[in-house]
């Protein structure tokens, strides 16, 4: 009787497309060019969203906002891996996912903006609002894909979170239950090597976070985060195996964070200058671009068009989302209940008097 | 009409609410086979099975969080946590999430869950076995709260519970399950949530409770039958409060006790207190008094009965505003 | 005497305790070389490296439950929760173990932790991040609650809560960590955990707030002079509550109001109006009034000015119980 | 670029003792006949005192109890495995462990019994109290070992937990905790199959609990529960590695609760005869009792001796706890603070009225 091995496990890390834009034709997902496209433009379209939202903020017409830039593949290419009946459940920084999905812009801005109206998802829209509390959404997402196999849809769901994410009691519990109840839900956890200022190596021991899905028993797996194909590839098989039955997944993006955590941060008390340049070297829209460019889908002409489209878009959004009539009192009491019970009608009724008495 | 305990009452609502509605499903720890550690789901998993009864991990959070997730899909998910003790771990995902969602997403999701949840002291329990945490819940907006004192109001209200919109966090106090035995409807019915109940009239103290201590108030103004003559007011809903029925009875006693067996400080007795003194101010002729655990840990058993407010302590509480 | 405000107070109480005692160290999430989300921690990482000042993992029931694991060896840990509403997931820690470690073990334990949080609402923030919890707290037994509102009282509070042999947790209103310089002493010095502070004396009418609320209560309070005169207490210490206080300045003047960020349904003004009502009910010329938070979640920034307790709303209440 | 390959982990499983008792000496820890015999006897002890217990509950003089019989082997063997400057934190099923650091007996008792003074931990005796909220002592450890790695101690903590355990957001949080900060703590999981009515085979899809520590970053390993030989080198190793500064251990000790959940309980509900049958048969007292009468260590007249004196001291240790006198209530107010607040002098006087009155 020696010392028996009672579990052997594996983690593997994807990367099909290199820094400098080599692809690895093997590893590559199906994809038409129009799609190849279609995603880099998505990718357009979310640093200018970003990028203005930045602005906005400092001109103090939105409030604290959390940057996306760098993260731009692995949002956009894992919401587009999504199938029209899946659903999506969002951390805090996943604009780029909801501009995948084709979500109002204005909305987006309305919702950084302090107005609850933002996060009104239109009826056909699958997916659910902003989680602020880190890691809160994943039992969510869970318990919305148990309610799937509950009722024999065909659904995946796709919920997402950060490095810091996997350190609370909620990442635990919620991946936990999904093992045992072998559900429909896909964990992207966008490691952007940073939670505010505490590097990924300082927030866990484990050399990897893929390899927590061990815990879970269920399949976990590590990508290059910054190349469309590998999380394409990675969260669509993901979503396939969902949807068959064949339960959970949990995928690491290895990606980066290139700005602030958010408007109120200053990365550069925390990181070097190094780190930053070494990973601009990545930024996943640079790498897709040298691969359009040696594949022919690329020139100048079509980034200028697209970079023009994606900030008409942004402005118009933009005017939109400024345009809306701020929130009424009653915006403050209606949505708390289903009915309105009366110590609210009351409370009201004293706001609106002590309103009306100042003018 | 059949004869049912409290527990039994859930049970029985349960089932009748799973039969009707296929979107209906119990989840939480040793609900399933084992029937609940109270039996209160007993024979739902060999009725409904293992898809509609769920014996979920020993994880709090997870239990609500998922309920939330089934909730949002459209589902009812009754949830059950074990004991009172143990839904601490839960508020997060209660404070932070089943309380908002409506607001944050302006009504376009909802989270029609319940959970039920055994509490109070009084039966020799360990520690973390005997907590009475509604005051907590009470001050949390967007969920309702509700406990019953009966057999009947316990099938009512938690049908009620489970067809409302809202989140609810269904309150059973755990000593008095099979304690009472009384006629119930076999038919479906519903108490409103929102509404108290005067359970028994009277002209000089206004005595208002809920859960397990109404029989101990029931019990007190029994005793002071023929020297003062006590309305007793079961609340039955702790959130939202029916103040109508409150202040009505204040309106007419000017005096009034309110007993609880949560800490005094916060407690929602001192809430009770507040919204008479802010509605029916000129008619007390006392002080409101609060007859209620003390402000310390609910303690082991051998001191259990120190700690709870006890018939007589209530019938002091009486006495001092009846002769103030 | 230096000029300070209240966050660079924070940061000189924790300074200057951890110079006196090596067993103080500071930890949460970013407290480190970022020096906390807030700078309530700057320089402290440089001072006393990274054994003494330590980011944690996101983890908020890790922080809580490892500073009560820290405390039990006996070191004097000061956690720091990063904003109000990420509170409540370590709400298990500190209901079911902070509070009852020194009861469940007869004084053979006991966990003297500071847990600071930077709370309330009035900057703008992201949802959870305006969070008033202090009526959670207080309703939990064994735990102490204490707020300032001025630098002076910072670093006092802060010194004391450390020294304290019990769990305190440091509510630090952050809209006014800016807003407010002046002197405070260099060298050490307690302010009393336990003990409120007229800061404005009045016959009229006694207006109670604490945290962010003072300032709006004192400027509600001079807006009245000459015609009402008010007396300002600023409660500081919200567990235990200085009652003493509060009921003399009712015993003069017979009318109050109390404010609050907090939603009022159970909030911590109940609480004062009930313990007013039992101990100076004959004094009482008017209700108690309440000027609070409303019975929501603390909204989007866009509605907070509706939100939250205005000048313009105090004033009313003032009014309100002044002409009852 | 291939899947590349950027973890792989073993989980092992150690048995030195067989059902038979026979050895495997290339693994049996070094241990005297006399530490042997010892451990033996703690067993014994353990069983009496639990089965006392359980008559006691039934009788109505102590309060619901957790019954430990079955998990002996790792309980007396991991608190042996202690030093004396160790500190163990344990859950609520722990009584044979606090019974082999020469815990009071009658203490026990008391806290079973409904008082606190149970609690009251003798200021030489290196323990914390009992933890009812599943899990939720994780932290505290964790915290108390970052203590003593902070003040430079050479000490190791032990925690214990049971297999339900591992499920919650407090296990976690704190695994992850003691990785990160490399702390000297040893995470004993007794998984003893069940949490109360669920099989841990569905507390969670992970194949062997042990392999949750791959999560975080550090060594997880299974042993034979019932075999005091494992259990009592994997504790003794790990807990050497943690006072050592070489960070923490999980281990699951594979076991079995041999009675009901709790005196509340009815296992027959939820489990088979079959399967009580086939544990019965790796009884670890019976299997180093076998160990034992071949290597000469035993006898029935030692037996016998060992038996009357344990069922000696657990009467005597129910005599004293039952001669003690009722908490007062003044014990009820004194020990929520250092200092009495008023309002509970106030509220003891309350009550010292209304008890007064009642007389
Ligand atoms: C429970 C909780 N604790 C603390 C915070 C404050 N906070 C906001 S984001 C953040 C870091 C999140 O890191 P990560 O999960 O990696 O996501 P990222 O910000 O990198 O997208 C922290 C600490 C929070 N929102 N929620
Ligand atoms: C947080 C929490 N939830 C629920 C309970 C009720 N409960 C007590 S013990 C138990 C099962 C514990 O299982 P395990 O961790 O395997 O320990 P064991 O009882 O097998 O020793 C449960 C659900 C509790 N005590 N704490
Ligand atoms: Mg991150
Ligand atoms: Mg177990």
């Amino acid at each position: 009787m020696p010392e028996e091995v009672v579990g052997k496990f594996e983690i593997t890390m994807l990367k099909v497309l290199d820094v400098d834009g080599n692809c690895d034709e093997t590893l590559k997902p199906r994809l038409s060019d129009e799609v190849i496209k279609k995603l880099f433009e998505l990718m357009i379209l979310s640093r200018t969203f970003d990028d203005i939202a930045v602005k906005l903020q400092r001109e103090g017409r939105i409030g604290t906002y959390a940057p996306g830039r760098g993260q731009e593949a692995t949002q956009v290419a894992s919401a587009y891996a999504l199938n029209d009946s899946d659903w999506f459940f969002p951390a805090f920084r996943e604009n780029a996912v909801y501009i995948t999905k084709n979500f109002p812009l204005e909305m987006l801005y309305e919702y950084w903006g302090g107005d609850e109206r933002g996060e009104k998802i239109p009826d056909d829209f699958n997916a659910f609002t902003v989680a602020i509390p880190v890691g809160t959404q994943i039992p969510h997402a869970v318990g919305f894909a148990w309610a799937c196999k509950f009722k024999g849809d065909k659904r995946a769901v796709l919920v997402y979170f950060g490095d810091g994410a996997t350190s609370r009691g909620d990442f635990h519990e919620g991946l936990n239950f999904a093992g045992v109840f072998k559900l429909p839900v896909v964990f992207l956890c966008q490691n952007n090597q940073w939670a505010i200022s505490l590097p990924d190596k300082r927030q866990t021991a484990s050399k990897t976070l893929a390899q927590k899905a061990i815990a879970y028993g269920f399949e976990g797996k590590q990508v290059d985060g910054n190349d469309v194909f590998s999380v394409y590839k990675a969260v669509k098989e993901a979503l396939d195996k969902a949807r068959s039955g064949d339960g959970p997944t949990l995928i690491e993006c290895v990606t980066y964070r290139m700005g602030n955590h958010t408007t109120s941060d200053d990365a550069s008390r925390y990181r070097t200058k190094e780190e930053i340049e070494e990973w601009a070297k990545r930024d996943p829209i640079d790498r897709l671009r040298k691969y359009m460019k040696r594949a022919g889908l690329w020139n100048e002409e079509y980034e200028k068009r697209i970079t023009v489209e994606a900030m008409e878009k942004v402005q118009k959004a933009v005017e939109k989302a400024e345009s809306v009539q701020k929130p009424e009192v009653k915006d403050l009491f209606e949505w708390t209940y289903s009915d309105v019970p009366q110590r609210l009608r009351e409370q009201q009724e004293e706001l609106n008097l002590s309103l009306k008495e100042r003018e | 009409m059949v004869q049912l305990t409290i527990v039994q009452a859930v049970k029985f609502a349960l089932e009748q609410e799973m039969e009707r509605d296929s979107d209906v499903l119990v989840l939480g720890e040793d609900v399933g086979i084992n029937g609940g550690v109270f039996r209160a789901t007993e024979g739902l998993f060999e009725k409904f099975g293992d898809n509609r009864v769920v014996d979920t991990p020993l994880s709090e959070t997870g239990i609500v969080g998922a309920a939330i997730g089934l909730a949002l899909y459209g589902l009812r998910p009754v949830a059950e946590i074990q004991f009172d003790g143990f839904l601490y771990s839960a508020f997060d995902q209660l404070i932070s999430h089943a309380g908002r969602i409506r607001n944050r997403s302006r009504g376009r999701f909802h989270v029609p869950l319940v959970i039920r949840v055994p509490y109070g002291g009084g039966i020799r329990a360990p520690e973390h076995h005997s907590d009475s945490p509604e005051s907590y819940l009470v001050h949390t907006p967007g969920i309702k709260v509700v406990t019953p004192s009966t057999p009947y109001d316990t099938k009512g209200l938690l049908i009620s519970a489970i067809r409302d919109p809202d989140p609810v966090i269904f309150l059973e106090p755990k000593r008095i399950y099979r304690a009472i035995r009384e006629d119930v409807p076999e038919e479906d019915y519903v108490v409103p949530l929102g509404e108290a109940k005067t359970i028994r009239a009277g002209n000089d103290v206004t005595l208002i409770s809920w859960g397990a201590m109404v029989r101990q108030a029931m019990a007190a103004a029994e005793k002071l039958k023929g020297k003062i003559d006590v309305e007793v007011i079961d609340l039955r809903s702790l959130s939202p409060i029916d103040v109508e029925t409150v202040t009505k009875s204040v309106a007419k006693t000017g005096r009034v006790v309110t007993v609880h067996e949560a800490p005094r400080t916060c407690g929602l007795g001192a809430e009770i207190t507040a919204l008479i003194n802010e509605r029916v101010f000129l008619s007390l002729k006392a002080p409101v008094e609060r007859v209620t655990g003390f402000d310390v840990p609910f303690p082991l058993y051998k001191l259990e009965d120190y700690y709870l407010p006890s018939i007589n302590r209530i019938i002091k509480g009486i006495e001092k505003v009846a002769s103030f």
